[in-house]
């Protein structure tokens, strides 16, 4: 009973590229279970989370159940 | 014709635009667009990383808009993820058209719309370590030129 | 690095690009147009005229002047004179920059400028006889898009 | 003691690719040895003069010395 999550981009070096987390999760439960410096950047605005390969409109509506994948996306890097 | 593709080990670039001028034998002009990791001091490796679920997709996608809004015979958009030396090249985009302006609009949109609205994040690696590559603000002027666009169409 | 040169008989669009791409190995981003022949219904060929004492100087001026005006590592036009066949190659373009913007801007001026400001005359080969290809208004205003340019630098 | 006539593009349909002419030869006696269609063309001002591969700035003011050549240019050709 765990969900996938994956850390893009420099969440990487502050949650390492994944872990798992119990399910089912929820944005709250999520949140709980990072780093405090990985936490402050997924809080932000400029982070995007997508699960099971869709971007969330409203990530904090995060609702993911046993076998689910997050994806944590910082900002795409420039030119 | 359309073909797009994430390459995970390196690709040539001459044998990609050979290939994409035999696809397009009507196109009447092709413009092209190589880039390379650039040949930076203290730059020994650069690292793509992405997100396959989104990345694919969003460059399918980029390639529809982009043969929806002009007069396309063909676009090409090969762009390669993983760890390359400078001098490698990274992406490859070509469109073939009737009309040059069209070609050179659909390579100019799809280069604008890949190095700030596609989902790849880059890492240097130099002397000191891994640095991650910041977005930039000139991308997100190039961007919002399209937009501007879009909205007088 | 400039290379600028006029052709009476065919090219390989395929070399010159990789032989550019080895002239400016620095260059991050390299914009390339290939123009061909148009394989249009009932032409059979396409003859390209010049006056070779304005023609080449004329080229070279320009290339000089993009090389002025952008930021290039590098630059090459070659075109074609004479009698071509729909299919064969009739320019290639390419421009070597740290920055996209500036070779793609390049490129684009260059076009423009040889399309209607150099000294090439054109005519085609239908079933009935030669046919002179005149001056197009496009071609105009794609020529003054780079006098505002000019105006507002 | 000649002067050398290329007829570039269309002109050459009308006057054939290349004339010789007495020299001195100057914007006057250009035009009295020219077929009617290709005169009125080259009056126009539309066409350029180059001389010994120089434009001239004011065609009318031609004065083109024994083995000199001129070249007529119609407007080139578009995309």
């Amino acid at each position: 009973m765990s969900v996938r999550v994956l850390f893009l981009g420099k969440l990487s070096d502050l949650a390492g590229a994944e872990r798992d987390m119990d399910a089912p999760l929820d944005w709250a439960g999520l949140l709980e279970n990072l780093p405090a410096g990985a936490k402050a950047l997924v809080e932000g605005e400029k982070v995007r989370l997508a699960l099971n390969g869709t971007l969330l409109a409203d990530k904090t509506a995060l609702q993911a159940e046993d076998g689910s994948e997050i994806a944590l996306l910082p900002p795409v890097s420039g030119g | 014709m359309k073909d797009v593709r994430l390459f995970d080990t390196g690709f040539s670039a001459g044998e990609g635009l050979a290939r994409f001028a035999q696809a397009v034998p009507d196109a009447g002009g092709i413009v092209s667009f190589v880039g390379k990791v650039r040949a930076e001091q203290d730059v020994k490796a650069l690292e793509l990383s992405h997100y396959e679920p989104l990345t694919l997709p969003g460059m399918e996608a980029l390639a529809d808009r982009a043969l929806e809004r002009w007069a396309l015979d063909g676009l090409m958009i090969w762009h390669r993820v993983g760890i390359m030396q400078p001098g490698a090249p990274i992406v490859l985009v070509s469109a073939g058209a009737r009309h040059r302006r069209d070609a050179f609009e659909a390579v100019d949109f799809a280069m604008d719309h890949l190095k700030s609205d596609a989902w790849f994040w880059k890492r240097e690696r130099r002397s000191d370590g891994w640095h991650w590559i910041e977005p930039r603000g000139q991308d997100h002027n190039d961007l919002s030129r399209w937009d501007i666009l879009t909205e007088q169409d």
